[in-house]
């Protein structure tokens, strides 16, 4: 029992903040229309195969890695691209070509957030060409994307681009039935709004520690410490659950589902919550286009809709569901 | 208590209601720049020459001496009849500048100044805050130093809105050098054509560039447009301030109750990820219920103040609350919405006409932070209301 | 339009005031195990029969009047019995000899909270003799009490007495159909939670101006300010739509029902967010119980939960049910 | 990071569940009174007799010196076989003042007092807050004079629970006259049947009256029962309370999860006024599915918290989070069974047993202000963990 990072997780972990401290601080995305996913470089440093099985040219690591690498993309709002290309990679499964080509980051894939005959379907990502993924809690779809089909609308979040388009659009590629990939899929997108959530306290501790007014440093205001205490107080229990959650997802232990939808909700809660203070207790500057804190706002907003299905969660939570909760102690697992 | 309008007040709701239907434009305003800025001056111009121009601006000023009560009725059916929004780039003439020059200006500014504004010929914008003085206005270190009959202003002032088309500006500069806090400070008034003025945009998250940072360098401005006493300009801007407070958002918060109806119906006809109506939801319509309950509350709120100012009472900080009620609720109704919309809340093209929804979502951290975020209404309120203890 | 008290309103709230304020101090509410709702003290200043007809013996006032009476009552957390005797003489309406006995004070009136056949009544206040008044949307019911069926159980709210028994207990007298008296007891009930939501935030006004910590008193720290600030702010906006409730309802505006109910929920939450706030800005003093602060929590506990109906409410407001809201503006009305 | 228990600990949890269904008392503990603090004083001893006594205690002082996750799975065991709920009467002596005389006391007070505790021979009580110094510790008065080899203390303390029942206390007093602070503050056992000391108890808002003043009348205090150095009782109070906030509370983080499971049921068959269950109102639903996941969170952040003290690392301020959490989970939880219960929570005799449901109601406010208030926990946490400038 163990529910910190050992010292390989570690380093992991401050591998990937590394390379993406030097490679995508939050800067890159002032000004530009759309924040390129780059997956050559991630796909160089092994990073899209981490958790892919070691035969099919992953490094055979698992769920825990997988979301410690999220968090950290997280933390500087990294490309929603990298998601999509390691949720491919493991619905590709063993079908080594097409693994092995994802897993080089040479297709992109997108992420499918709607999908009717009627209403058509909206993706998000690069993939105008390439593929495009849908995870449900029923299966996950890995679709060929024909982008002449598709439209490009504007996203509130300005680093990822969005498509519209017919149903027809998507052509079936391959499908895992279950709930396996959205499960994978939960963790990943909840590390990535618990990362945000860190980003957006660390942003405004640091500036409550230097702005001043009324001649003090606004940190020495109760209305801007007890805001910042409660950030923090989001922020360790959703990690922490969030640690719990991967981990029992990693042992396959009875009630991992349970789990990563606790971690999911609260994940949700923190970032919300958090990019919305770190906001309002910047004041004016808060709202600018040059200043970061928007860019985690908008991030946080397409995050918390990827592989929502709240309802879905809620059941499980109460247990309405029998699959969802396992025994509640250690040893019955 | 009573709810009854006099006749008269129903014959002047007739005749507004009469006159919009007939007379809103039929095209939308534009979103940005300078042609939104033409069509607010079109639209003053019209109401001008209808008669319909300064509303609560005294008669021998040219305006409408209109009662608190027609004021309401006037923003209540310019909200029924779609007409343009009174806040837009002539709102700080008519609602700061115009009254400020009527309560403190001379005669000349008088003369020159308020036909023009109302006529929609000159628009203004206020040059309060600065960089480092933004809820602490006192600490704010813009100088004029009086050479000859003129003022010579050097610093820069921030959260300038609608500085790009302003014709003149209410700019609030220290004038006693070494002077602190509230002493020692000028209003005056600055032509913002002025050589030395350069006024840069300062983009929002909302992507659009309404408000600017200006910068004086060396800007020479006539010792005759000194507004109230020299040194005295604290007072002055405290006149607008108190203005602003008290019933110059009425339209605002009535507006907010158009917007929940709106919203209501949208619950009523958006289905969620699951199927069902949002309405159906009874999280979402609880959360729906207590929002509208809000905007009623802020409607009657509204009554109760005009109530107390017709009984020679003042407002004072009761309009702290009003912010903070006004702005928490429309706050709380854009998230709540954005979580109905769902994927399509993501659409923007930082056109708020495109994309009203996910705009107001993004407008609610300007709500709750201009003019006096949410933590200083909180302050004022515990000193002024409550008395309590002084914090700093 | 006028939405402040005028004089004579003025003068009947402050006739109210200083009346309660010299016979129902909160003092009294210590040790004792039931606080008696002496009717006959408010029967001879005239407070029951405040807006009964002149012809049944009340004064002729109207909603607004006893909107700003049971404010006070509200503020005092005055006895629960006289509202349940104010609605019982609106139900008694014409009669004139039970009008009168009640006007009188002579026969006290509980409120019935729960009745089915199953689950059998509950209901509050000092009638195991005497009568007991059912409102509901639907209707009102004046029952004559089979005292000897039922039995005492304790209230939180010590000063209150409550019962529990078989429906049997209970034998009808009078009904009137329609909602009159559910929104007349509506404007009642809030007007007694936002009195004690204002009592509530004096109480800790006054104690954050003279307790100090760490060398200041408490009201100098933003983490109590801002706190009282918001009790400000939620009696403000539930006090002016209460205002306009009573008012709406007295002029019989067609959207008087919409008000009412706003005026309710508004109250419901000022009530149950200030009495909450004001023991816990007390810190350890406030849970005591020689501390005034949860005399006002058990009382609002008990006035939320009378006349409930949430959903009828929510329904109202969502303008679900065609009848409650009437056009928005003025002069349709 | 991983989840697996050792064949040792699945060993250690199958020893303890079945030694708790064997031995747990049959009848309820009584709500109040001495024969709550009898029924106490049984268990423990039942406890020792067995070995169970001292989890956390090392084994040269006659405990368990069990490790940190063995302690968890006791609690929840203990949760889990519904044992006697292990904050009660006895726990100020197991969990305070027995681990600060093994920190800091001397052989004699160690050979006394440990047995004595470990058997439930002996209840303790703690005097550290005063009517007039409550959050802020430092500030406290009550002073103990020296005279020969003795110490002769006067002064109140107030917060004293169970102070009825015990027979010692640990008490802080300033020995240095004049002193202001942290500093010239000792830590002394106190004697509760001394002469001059006065228990007055304090009754609570929830009926109760676990609480008292203890007032101190010239009561003399060998000085012998000094623990740590003379007018370094700060330090030796801190280590203490540095103790209640990092493990001290494990069973009761772990027992919230317990409780939002019977709420969950209790939401399954309980009906709205309209008849609908509650569980199926998604308003309810959805904030006892976030109750549930902060719930779950408490038992994570256990895990962290204990994995970190294995590693060598102190958890520090993040016990601040944790009360935090803790106390507005469980305040979540009451208030909302509160709602789903309806006009039956109002029904409260000051009796738990027969009213658990109000009962944790009405505790969720002392949950949130002992032991440090929310608000001072914010303070902790935003001065020790986000290293934010001073406010004070």
């Amino acid at each position: 029992m163990l529910l910190v990072p050992d010292a390989s997780e570690q380093e992991i972990a401050a591998t990937a903040a590394a390379f993406l401290a030097a490679e995508f601080p939050l800067a890159r995305l002032h000004g530009a229309r759309a924040d390129h996913d780059r997956l050559g470089e991630f796909a160089a440093l092994g990073w899209l195969g981490l958790s892919a099985p070691e035969a099919n040219g992953g490094s055979g690591l698992g769920v825990i890695e997988e979301m410690l690498f999220f968090y950290e993309l997280g933390r500087v709002a990294g490309p929603v691209g990298v998601l999509a290309q390691v949720l491919a990679i493991a619905a590709a499964g063993d079908e080594r070509e097409l693994c092995a080509a994802l897993i080089a980051g040479e297709t992109p894939v997108a992420l499918v957030v709607q999908r009717s005959e009627e209403a058509g379907i909206r993706f998000v990502g690069a993939a105008d060409r390439g593929y495009a993924l849908e995870v449900t809690p029923a299966g996950a779809t890995l679709f060929a994307v024909r982008g002449g089909d598709c439209t490009e609308v504007p996203c509130l979040d300005r680093s990822v681009r969005m498509h519209t388009g017919p149903a027809s659009a998507l052509e079936q590629r391959l499908h895992v039935a279950g709930d396996r990939l959205w499960y994978r899929a939960q963790v990943a997108v909840s590390a990535m709004l618990v990362g945000t959530a860190e980003c957006a306290q660390d942003m405004t501790v640091a500036y409550a520690k230097v702005r001043e007014t009324f001649g003090r440093p606004i940190g020495a205001y109760q209305a801007v410490r007890h805001p910042c205490a409660d950030m923090a107080m989001r922020i360790e229990g959703a990690r922490c659950q969030l640690y719990y959650a991967a981990t029992a997802l990693q042992e396959q232990q009875a009630d991992a589902r349970l789990h990563v939808d606790a971690a999911r909700l609260l994940a949700d809660r923190a970032a919300k919550a958090n990019t919305d203070a770190n906001i309002q207790l910047h004041g004016g500057i808060g709202v600018t286009e040059e200043f970061d804190a928007h860019l985690l706002l908008k991030r946080a907003n397409l995050l918390w809709r990827l592989f929502g299905a709240s309802q879905h969660r809620m059941r499980t939570l109460l247990g309405l569901d029998d699959a969802a909760e396992g025994l509640a102690h250690g040893e019955d697992a | 208590m009573d709810l009854h309008y006099s006749a008269e007040d129903d014959a002047f709701r007739a005749q507004a209601r009469g006159w919009l239907r007939d007379n809103i434009p039929r095209e939308r305003r534009p979103a940005h720049g300078e042609a939104a800025a033409q069509f607010d001056r079109d639209w003053q111009r019209r109401l001008f020459e209808h008669g319909w121009a300064g509303l609560n601006w005294p008669a021998e000023y040219g305006g409408l001496g209109l009662s608190a009560i027609q004021q309401v009725i006037w923003y209540e059916e310019c909200a029924r009849a779609g007409a343009p929004h009174y806040i837009n780039t002539t709102y700080v003439a008519l609602m700061h500048a115009g009254p400020t020059i009527i309560a403190c200006g001379t005669p000349a500014q008088k003369t020159f100044h308020l036909p023009r504004i109302l006529a929609g010929e000159s628009l203004w914008c206020q040059g309060f805050s600065e960089p480092n003085a933004g809820s602490d206005l006192a600490s704010l270190k813009t100088a004029g130093v009086i050479d000859g009959d003129e003022l010579v202003v050097n610093g820069s002032k921030t959260w300038t809105t609608d500085g790009q088309h302003a014709d003149f500006q209410e700019l609030l500069i220290r004038t006693e050098p070494g002077s602190a806090r509230h002493k020692g400070l000028t209003w005056v008034i600055c032509d913002m054509r002025a050589p030395g003025i350069t006024v840069q945009p300062i983009r929002t998250m909302l992507g659009d560039a309404h408000v600017n940072t200006t910068f004086y360098d060396d800007v020479r401005i006539p010792l005759a447009n000194v507004v109230g006493e020299p040194g005295g300009g604290w007072k002055t801007a405290m006149s607008t301030l108190a203005f602003e407070r008290g019933t110059g958002f009425i339209g605002d918060q009535l507006a907010l109750y158009e917007r929940v109806n709106r919203a209501i119906a949208l619950a009523g006809r958006t289905r969620l990820a699951d199927g069902r109506l949002a309405i159906d939801d009874s999280d979402i319509a609880g959360r729906l219920a207590l929002i509208k309950a809000d905007t009623l509350a802020i409607k009657a709120m509204t009554f109760a103040q005009i109530s107390e100012i017709r009984q020679g009472g003042n407002p004072g900080p009761k309009g702290s609350i009003m912010k903070l009620m006004v702005t928490s609720t429309a706050k709380a109704l854009s998230h709540l919405v954005a979580e109905i919309v769902g994927w399509e809340f993501m659409e923007y093209n930082d056109d708020r006409n495109d994309h009203p929804l996910t705009y107001d979502y993004l407008w609610s951290w300007v709500y709750t932070i201009a003019g006096g975020t949410s933590e200083i209404q909180r302050e004022i309120i515990a000193d002024q209301l409550l008395q309590l203890p002084r914090s700093r």
